[in-house]
């Protein structure tokens, strides 16, 4: 099995090397075939894994090679498939599988398509590291990796500033929560001497609570970073400035994914740890509603779309937080499916619409348009939790955990987020697909996708209405490593009344969303009308001001300072107290210089000067000596001698 | 009654005598040959002298054998003292000598050396140096002192030109003066103890327990405003830098060591007796003088704008430096001096001659003085050689490793460790930091910048012949290769040093 | 009583000399005062019983220097006043003033020195002239050389300095000036 | 009213104090150097003192080397005065400043 | 031959050096490059020979040059020296080799050929007085590259450079003439050897002085906040290869002796001053981070990085464990690379453009994609991205301060946050957007010439990064005997508690005044 293992991690690394191979060179074909084979070959072998895995055969580890030792450190590059990796290898590579050869569709008139590939294999590479790595360190160098990637695809096209500024935005952001994953890593070196998960997680059970408590909220603030928990969220909207197949694949399938999986990974960890359980799950449940909030009135679809990836994260740490882990994990794998698939039609879209982004300039597109309308309805059907869709299952578990441990406040909110959750992907959808063909006004000329693209998209498709299915045997498989229980509410009316409610809720919140965004007569909004100017609109469309107020209470006082810094103690400072030494030695040398005046007499007087002053010198000293033999003994222990 | 004066010729010791002899010898035998038949190339004196200066040099090698095994020998009456400290000065002065008067082979003429006087002189004076530094008798040394100081005017003066004038009746009026406060120190020192011999001196003072405290500091100020004068002591070093800039850049070069040299025996013989009788006094006023002579001398050594300028008041900074070996007294202080003082002959003599090397008779417009910084803009381009070696004389001068200069300064701030003036050392080792920026300054000339005038380069060694080169050649080769000598050097030095009771 | 007298009556008269000397703007003042001075010190000598350095005094300074510097002053004619710009009075006097009453301070008080053993001893019964010559041939007889020397490169060094050779310096003539010059004049020009 | 060593001494110190003034406050090299003579009289006036209470002849030698040595230093300094003489015609020392800083 | 390897890596370059200026000017290139490559052969044979298995010195040489005087001319190697050596002679290579059409190229390829034979011999030096020689004299050709082919202020710099450097160092020489003596005094003969000194355990007080002594010299040479300005302005004005070598090799001395000399000679006086120098690394750290983000000038940009990661490095040192330390040697091998590697980068704009503003480029990367992608390697690798050599090295010193103090490493760990943002903020302004200079529109891509020197370093860059332990493995075992070492010598109970007991052999260490032979 070691050999699929192997073939799994590096098929990627092969594929990216080779296009990078062609990064300088004009668009080459091939390159996109070749590394969507090579994913695809990765994607076999996860599968083989997963069902040697599913069979109950026993975990593969394996280390390659001695990664750094010194002292008592020591730390390999290790790999463990085991059912959580796998369900995660699995994700990856069956996404990015698609996303690839959606993608040779979708980058066919850029300029930069080879490097596109280079990229994009090289992200898997490092997803794949990260989520088969069996130590922290391992998982670090995946998590930085994964970040690098991310960066370098949201800003793919680095003429535009926004994009650059983007990706600067996204790795910096991360690099504060990385450095809290990094202390944590050190708590759990300097207490437990290892970073291998297996060690680790035995010492655990030896430390002290408090000492626990830190590990914990230090690893998850590097979780909250990489997914993009409040208030770190700012940079996933930001993010969709990269080409669409990235936003599907790393901004929400995959690299946001990975703070769950950390906090899955960490179980042991957090399950000693309740009251920092308790507070993930909270901050889930806030963020699931606060992003969700932000998604109503947005008019930009990738934003949209990705607000609603920040809510379902919310929904996904909320679940871990409460110790459900193997829900998180099954919800991250079903959202990672449907959501791709939303973000793929949206590509389509934008392919269509000419990169327009405004839903409000589209509507109608469902007739040119019919497969990916169906694809964008049923995930979004998904998304929404309609029954039988994959949604359903995970998102309905989640409510299910929540209530059954008695939260009732934060099964309320992730309650009334569900119904939001439904209202604005509707909206969305009822923007584009239904309603007049404003897009006309703009002079577009829709097309639908190339055929290819729509035939990758199908498994996703498949996924996002299937995945349901999957629920029994994943629980089964992971049960042991997750220490997973199934919730049963113990009385089954109240399951069904739950179970009814909520989809009755969700129905309501569509039709509404059809109702006000799917009729004729919608204007592209200007900024008069009454809505637009209303406080929650404005609270709302600008973000909460959050943004406004990093620009304006962190990045400019930052950058002021650096200026301050620079200028003012730098210079006028630091390096003008050097000069000024040096000046003072040398304009006491010019003032000095003076008393050789070249007159004699004046040379003369000088050599007076000094006898005298050496006659007075030794006079004072001789009369004191002569007079008081105190003064001499304080002379002679002056300590010159 | 008179009775008749019985001496065995033995006990007069007149082999002590042989070292001083060979050059008053030379000398007039040289002021002979010029009455038989004038009119003889200077190439014959210059040989001349060597070849004195050579025997010399051997007289004082069989003197240190002599010392080797019979410890220091007192001659004629007592007058002569052959310690180690003699010796090694005497080594000092010849040795700076034999590498001064092939100087005199300049390919342009100057006027001193179409005088067989100024070989005469020159040799007058050598002996001069050796009675100074080879007696303990205060009237010998102020003999000795004025014999080589009034020969020294002369050979300034011959130089011939308005500033050398100038520098010569400075420096001879503020001698003048010097010697007043000489003979006063002296006077005083008599009246205290009847004698003008150091020794007795130190002897007659310790038995009675310093009980005339302040008569012996009103004496030791005198002395040290007298050998202020000589070693350019601030506030007595104000002829230095307007002499070195009169004289040749040869003779400023040698004026930097050797009368030097000989005055810090004197003072050595001098005050260390009396540092180590704790008279806190001298402590804290040498502690003074040396510290302020060191910086303010750098300090002006900054501002000059002309090299030879800038090398004079270094000079001074060397000066002070050393004079704190004195000041800490043991042992190896005074070995460091010693060490110090050839290593730094081997490095100044050097950095002069390269001036001299480059003497002009006319100065070019854009150039204020002789040796201004302007001339040496951009020499690498065109005398690279030549600038090289320059360069290693800074560098060795700013005491960077491993040149000549470094192991001087290393010794000499170690002993100020080990004597226990841990400020002291921190001072000397920041004061050469300040020095590197006026040697530097040069080297930036030289290296990094473009000549003000375009020239061929001819400018830089418009003086060379074979001899200057020669002697350049050595010095430049005692400046690299120091290090290998440093042990032998160490070990010889220390040992005549501890063997004369210093 | 007699060399009370004597003492103070020269003592006066020495200072009166010297203090002409320094402050006098007569050059010729000056030396003719200093030539007096010169010879009152002598009269000290005498009193102090060292007749030879007394002798000495007169013969050298009065004689022999003093003769130079008359002839010095006839070269460069003195008698025109120099006009000696003063810096700052206050300075000097205040200097000197400093200095003689921080030396007399120290001087005044009795020295103690009764232990001192004369070296080389004044015989009574002997002149001063004999004694000194005795100690001048054996134990000064180096100094005595070498002041000897001194005075010769003294010599050599007026000779030179003075002599006519100095009018021309080769120093500041350039190559082709000093073949020129050999040619021309056919002179002697030393190599 | 005897007249002890310090008397003596007082004097001398007092002629080496004119001497300094002299030195400071002449202008006129010739004067400077007659200023030089008395610091050197002064002194030997001393030395014959202590020599005659001391009963000792080393001051009276002193004194004796000391006249040399103020010979020899005429002879150069007149010389030195002479050559300066007759570049620039004057021996004012005020006007010998070529050099400075 | 293996017996004087290490004289003959020091001088063989030297009298290279020497025999250069016999050698035409238009060969001199040739001649540069095979000189430097050999120099670099032998290195590598260096490395080869080297017995990873031993912890102590190798190689030793041992020539009385002073005895009279307790000086001597020994050299030898351990895991913590060897690399630099290496890594010195590579860059000597690589830097002869990618030298740009620079006038007067002959001298400067002597001048690189001496300063290869002082940088060789500061890391083999096993006296003080021979490192002390090698460290000024590190200075002289350091200066004249400085200040002949250097920018509008290369003198001022230059002087700077120098004067700064010399006046610390002085210091610390006498620091070690008191070091020499107290051996002097403890054993009655003189000795500057290190090893010498290793033995002798000085009372506290004496070892905080003799500590503050040579703080300064290594601090100005590393260069430590506030002693730092020099730096900036040396970078500024000097010629590409002047700063790549500057921050590749020379910097690394200081830090290469507060391992060498100040931890194992005072061990007590270290863990005294470990926070107070933790708190300038912090500042180091952030401040001069905050300092590069407000820089204009590209190559201000890189220095300033080099004092920030210098920061981490010094972190790394006084964490005082094995971690820690190992660390911080490995941190000095990557930044020697990543540094260089940025320097010579910036090298490659100037010469086509012969500025270094970032506003005066922008979307070098549509004209130069190359160029953008080892930048953009390099810069990853400088802000400590895993996998690159510099993470290794940040990882572990930080990791090895974090058992000193947590809080500490929080702060000190910001540099990862704010070394991104001042890197990625200059990337972004020079490489992305359009491009909007008309003078960049044409600029030619890397040549073979510049990437000759820099696909060399990309390799190692990641090389190591991902397969430190041949080189870390050396480091290690070296630094553990140096870690025991200072616990052994250790008296205060703050030294006896900050510093780790690795084993419980113990060696047998002079007390003061009494000498006793090593048990073995």
């Amino acid at each position: 099995m070691e050999k699929y293992l192997y073939i799994a991690l590096f098929a990627p690394f092969v594929s990216s090397l080779f296009s990078a191979l062609f990064t300088a060179t004009p668009k080459k074909l091939f390159t996109g075939i070749i590394a969507s084979l090579l994913i695809f070959t990765s994607l076999v072998s996860s599968t083989i894994l997963l069902i040697y895995l599913f069979k109950g055969g026993e975990p593969i580890h394996v280390e390659m090679m001695t990664w750094m030792a010194t002292g008592d450190l020591y730390i390999p590059f290790g790999f463990l498939v085991d059912q959580v990796s796998v369900t995660m290898m699995m994700v990856v590579t069956l996404v990015s599988t698609v996303v690839h050869v959606y993608a040779i569709g979708y980058m066919d008139h850029d300029k930069g398509f080879n490097r596109f590939f280079s990229w994009l294999s090289a992200f898997v590479f490092s997803m794949m590291i990260l989520v088969m790595s069996d130590n922290y360190a391992g998982l670090f160098i995946g998590w930085e990796g994964v970040g690098l990637c991310s960066w370098g695809l949201i800003g793919f096209w680095f003429h535009k500033e926004s994009a650059s500024w983007a990706a600067n935005e996204a790795f910096i952001m991360n690099r504060i929560a990385d450095l809290g994953m990094l202390i944590g890593i050190f708590l759990i070196y300097w207490n437990t001497g290892t970073l291998q998960y297996d060690g680790a997680f035995a010492a655990f059970h030896t430390l002290d609570p408090t000492t626990l408590t830190w590990i914990g909220i230090f690893l998850f603030i590097g979780a909250m970073g990489k997914s993009a928990q409040f208030p770190l969220h700012t940079w996933l909207a930001d993010a969709m400035e990269g080409p669409t197949p990235v936003s599907a694949l790393i901004h929400a399938a995959t690299m946001v994914t990975a703070g769950v999986y950390l906090v899955i990974r960490s179980n042991e960890l957090y399950s000693l740890i309740p009251d920092v359980g308790l507070f993930i799950a909270s901050l889930g449940t806030f963020v699931a509603l606060f992003a969700a909030s932000m998604a109503l009135v947005n008019r930009d679809m990738k934003r949209i779309i990705a607000y609603s990836t920040l809510s379902q994260l919310g929904y996904m740490f909320a679940a871990a937080g409460l110790g459900a882990y193997w829900v998180a994990l099954f919800h991250l794998m079903a959202h990672a499916f449907f959501k791709a698939l939303l973000f793929l039609g949206a590509g389509n879209v934008m392919h269509a619409m000419h990169d327009e982004l405004d839903p409000f300039k589209m509507g109608g597109l469902k007739k040119v348009m019919k497969w990916t309308w169906i694809m964008m309805t049923i995930a979004s059907l998904a998304l929404a939790g309609i029954f039988p869709f994959a949604g359903f299952f995970s998102k309905d578990t989640i409510l299910e955990a929540a209530f059954a441990d008695h939260h009732y406040v934060i099964y309320g909110v992730l309650l009334f987020t569900a119904g939001l959750t439904a209202f604005y992907s509707f909206r969305l959808v009822a923007l584009i697909f239904h309603g007049e063909e404003r897009y006309k006004l703009f002079g577009i000329h829709p097309h639908e996708a190339y055929r290819f693209m729509l035939v990758a998209m199908s498994p996703l498709l498949l996924f996002a209405i299937i995945a349901g299915v999957f629920q029994e045997p994943f629980f089964h498989m992971v049960e042991e490593l997750l220490r997973a229980h199934e919730y049963h509410i113990h009385s089954h009316t109240t399951l069904w009344i739950m179970l009814l409610g909520t989809q009755i809720f969700v129905g309501l919140a569509i039709l509404y969303a059809y109702k006000k965004y799917a009729r004729s007569g919608i204007k592209v909004p200007d900024g008069t009308s009454a809505t637009e100017n209303s406080f929650i609109y404005k609270l709302l469309i600008n973000q909460y001001y959050i943004p406004y107020f990093y620009e304006e209470y962190i990045i400019r006082p930052y950058r002021e300072l650096s200026a301050v810094f620079w200028q003012k103690i730098d210079i006028k400072i630091v390096d003008a107290t050097v000069d000024g030494i040096a000046g003072i030695i040398y304009s006491t040398g010019e003032k000095t210089r003076t008393m050789q005046s070249g007159n004699l007499s004046t040379m003369l007087k000088w050599m007076v000067v000094g006898l005298v002053v050496l006659l007075s010198l030794a006079v004072i000293f001789g009369v004191t000596v002569r007079y008081s033999d105190g003064a001499a003994s304080a002379l002679s222990g002056l300590g010159v001698m | 009654m008179l009775s008749p004066i019985n001496i065995s010729m033995e006990s007069l010791n007149l082999m002590t005598l042989a070292p001083m002899l060979i050059p008053v010898v030379g000398a007039l035998l040289i002021l002979v040959i010029d009455i038989v038949k004038g009119g003889l190339h200077k190439s014959l004196y210059v040989v001349l002298s060597l070849l004195f200066l050579v025997m010399d040099f051997v007289a004082i090698a069989n003197a240190s054998g002599i010392f080797m095994t019979n410890g220091t020998t007192l001659g004629v009456f007592d007058v002569m003292l052959i310690d180690g400290l003699a010796i090694l000065a005497q080594f000092v002065i010849v040795g700076a000598s034999m590498l001064f008067i092939p100087l005199a082979m300049t390919h342009k003429r100057f006027h001193e050396f179409s005088y067989p006087e100024f070989f005469a002189l020159f040799l007058f004076m050598i002996a001069g140096f050796q009675f100074m530094v080879a007696t303990d008798n205060l009237i010998l040394v102020f003999v000795g002192l004025e014999t080589s100081s009034l020969a020294l005017y002369t050979l300034i003066a011959m130089h011939n030109r308005d500033k050398s004038f100038e520098a010569a009746v400075k420096y001879f009026t503020m001698g003048a003066l010097a010697a007043g406060f000489f003979s006063f120190g002296a006077m005083i020192f008599y009246a205290l103890t009847g004698s003008v011999e150091i020794n007795k001196i130190a002897l007659v003072l310790a038995a009675n327990g310093y009980a005339d405290i302040g008569f012996v500091l009103v004496g030791v100020a005198f002395f040290l405003a007298a050998f202020g004068f000589k070693l350019s002591l601030i506030p007595f070093h104000t002829w230095a830098p307007d002499v070195y800039e009169g004289a040749s850049a040869s003779m400023a070069g040698y004026m930097s060591i050797v009368p030097k040299i000989a005055a810090f025996v004197v003072a050595m013989r001098f005050f260390e007796f009396l540092v180590h009788s704790g008279i806190v006094w001298l402590d804290v006023v040498l502690y003074i003088v040396v510290v302020v002579t060191m910086t303010a001398s750098n300090m002006w050594a900054l501002v000059q704008t002309d090299v030879k300028r800038m090398l004079a008041y270094s000079s001074i900074s060397h000066a002070g430096f050393v004079m704190a070996a004195i000041l800490i007294g043991t042992t190896q202080a005074n070995s460091a001096l010693f060490l110090y003082w050839i290593l730094f002959s081997f490095t100044n003599l050097g950095s002069f001659s390269m001036l001299w090397m480059s003497r002009q008779k006319h100065l070019p417009d854009h150039q204020s003085s002789d040796h201004s910084y302007d001339k040496f803009a951009g020499m690498i381009k065109t005398a690279p050689v030549a600038a090289l070696i320059m360069g290693l004389f800074m560098l060795s001068l700013a005491g960077v490793p491993p040149f000549a200069l470094f192991w001087g300064k290393l010794y000499m701030i170690s002993s100020a460790v080990t004597g226990g003036y841990t400020i002291l050392a921190l001072i000397m080792a920041l004061n050469s930091a300040i020095a590197g920026y006026y040697y530097l300054k040069l080297i930036v000339y030289m290296f990094m910048k473009e000549p003000v005038v375009a020239n061929g380069g001819e400018v830089y060694v418009t003086n060379a012949t074979l001899a200057l080169k020669t002697i350049i050649g050595i010095a430049a080769m005692g400046t690299i290769f120091a290090f290998v000598a440093i042990n032998p050097l160490l070990e010889f030095i220390t040992a005549f040093v501890y063997n004369s009771g210093y | 009583m007699f060399e009370a007298v004597a003492f103070y009556l020269f003592a006066f008269l020495t200072i009166a000399m010297f203090y002409i000397v320094v402050t006098t703007k007569q050059a010729l003042y000056a030396l003719t005062a200093l030539a007096a001075g010169m010879i009152f010190i002598s009269a000290f000598f005498f009193i102090l019983g060292a007749d030879f350095l007394g002798a000495i005094q007169i013969i050298v300074y009065t004689g022999a220097v003093m003769a130079l510097y008359a002839f010095g002053m006839m070269f460069f004619d003195t008698t025109r006043d120099v006009k000696e710009k003063q810096g700052n009075k206050y300075i000097i006097v205040g200097l000197s003033t400093l200095a003689a009453v921080l030396i007399v301070l120290i001087v005044s008080v009795p020295m103690v020195s009764d232990n001192i053993v004369a070296l080389y001893p004044v015989a009574d019964d002997i002149g001063n002239v004999q004694s000194v010559g005795l100690v001048l041939f054996t134990k000064y007889l180096i100094p005595f050389e070498v002041a000897a020397i001194m005075l010769l490169v003294a010599m050599v060094a007026g000779i030179v300095l003075a002599g006519k050779k100095m009018d021309l310096s080769l120093t500041l003539m350039s190559g082709e000036e000093i073949e020129d010059m050999k040619k021309e004049k056919n002179k002697k020009v030393l190599s | 009213m005897e007249i002890g060593l310090n008397h003596y001494l007082v004097l001398s110190t007092i002629l080496f104090a004119i001497g300094l003034v002299g030195v400071m406050k002449r202008k006129n090299l010739l004067l400077l150097f007659f200023a030089t003579e008395i610091l050197l009289n002064a002194v030997n006036i001393a030395f014959a003192a202590i020599s005659h209470y001391y009963g000792d002849l080393t001051g009276q030698m002193f004194a004796f080397f000391v006249i040399a040595i103020a010979a020899s230093e005429v002879a150069v300094g007149l010389g030195l005065l002479i050559v300066w003489f007759k570049r620039h015609g004057t021996i004012d020392l005020d006007l010998m400043t070529s050099m400075k800083g | 031959m293996l017996d004087h390897i290490l004289s003959i890596l020091i001088f063989f370059p030297a009298i290279a050096a020497v025999f250069g200026f016999a050698v035409q000017k238009d060969s001199m290139r040739a001649y540069g490059v095979a000189v430097s490559a050999i120099e670099f052969a032998l290195a590598l044979f260096l490395w080869y020979a080297f017995d990873n298995s031993v912890s102590g010195m190798q190689f030793m040489e041992h020539l009385p040059l002073v005895p009279a005087f307790g000086i001597n001319y020994t050299l030898g190697v351990d895991g913590i020296s060897v690399f630099i050596i290496i890594l010195a002679a590579f860059f000597t290579l690589l830097g002869i080799g990618s030298l740009t059409d620079t006038p007067n190229v002959k001298y400067m390829i002597i001048t690189l050929l001496f300063l290869q034979m002082t940088m060789a011999g500061v890391f083999a030096a096993l006296d003080a007085i021979v490192f002390y020689v090698f460290w000024e004299l590190s200075l002289v050709p350091m200066l004249y590259i400085i200040g002949a082919w250097g920018g509008p202020l290369r003198i001022y710099a230059s002087i700077k450079f120098f004067l700064y450097t010399f006046a610390g160092s002085l210091v610390m020489l006498v620091g070690m003439l008191f070091m020499a003596y107290f051996y002097y005094q403890a054993t009655g003969y003189w000795s500057f050897a290190l090893l010498d000194w290793y033995r002798l355990v000085l009372p506290e007080t004496f070892q905080l002085w003799l500590f503050v002594a040579f703080f300064f010299g290594f601090a100005i040479k590393v260069p430590m906040f506030p002693f730092h300005t020099w730096l900036p302005y040396a970078h500024g004005q000097a010629p590409t290869i002047g700063s790549v070598i500057l921050a590749a090799i020379l910097l690394k001395m200081g830090t290469y002796a507060f391992v060498r000399f100040s931890l194992p000679l005072f061990p007590d006086a270290a863990a005294y001053f470990m926070m107070p120098i933790a708190i300038l690394a912090i500042i180091m750290v952030i401040y001069t981070a905050m300092v590069a983000y407000a820089q204009k000038d590209i190559k201000q940009v890189v220095a300033y990085s080099s004092i920030s990661h210098m920061g981490i490095i010094i972190l790394g040192t006084f964490a005082l464990n094995v971690e820690g330390i190992s660390g911080s040697i490995f941190l000095m091998l990557g930044h020697g690379v990543v540094a260089g590697a940025l320097f010579l980068l910036v090298g490659v704009i100037y010469d086509r453009r012969h500025t270094k503003l970032m506003s005066e480029f922008g979307g070098l990367a549509h004209v130069m994609p190359r160029y953008a992608t080892i930048f953009g390697i390099m810069m990853m690798a400088s802000v400590g991205l895993p996998l690159t050599i510099n993470f290794v090295g940040e990882f572990l010193s930080l990791l090895g301060f974090y058992q000193q103090s947590h809080i500490l490493t929080l702060l000190a760990g910001t540099g990862i946050i704010v070394g991104a943002i001042y890197m990625l903020a200059a990337y972004k302004k020079a490489f992305f957007g359009d491009v909007t200079n008309e003078k960049n529109k044409n600029l030619p891509d890397i040549n073979k010439r510049e990437l000759f020197g820099l696909i060399p370093l990309v390799i190692v860059a990641i090389w190591l990064g991902v397969y430190p332990k041949p080189v870390l493995g050396p480091i290690n075992k070296s630094v553990e005997s140096i870690v025991q070492l200072m616990h052994n010598k250790s008296q205060t109970e703050l030294a006896k508690s900050r510093i780790p007991d690795l084993t419980k052999e113990k060696v047998v260490v002079i007390k003061k005044t009494v000498i006793e032979e090593e048990v073995h």
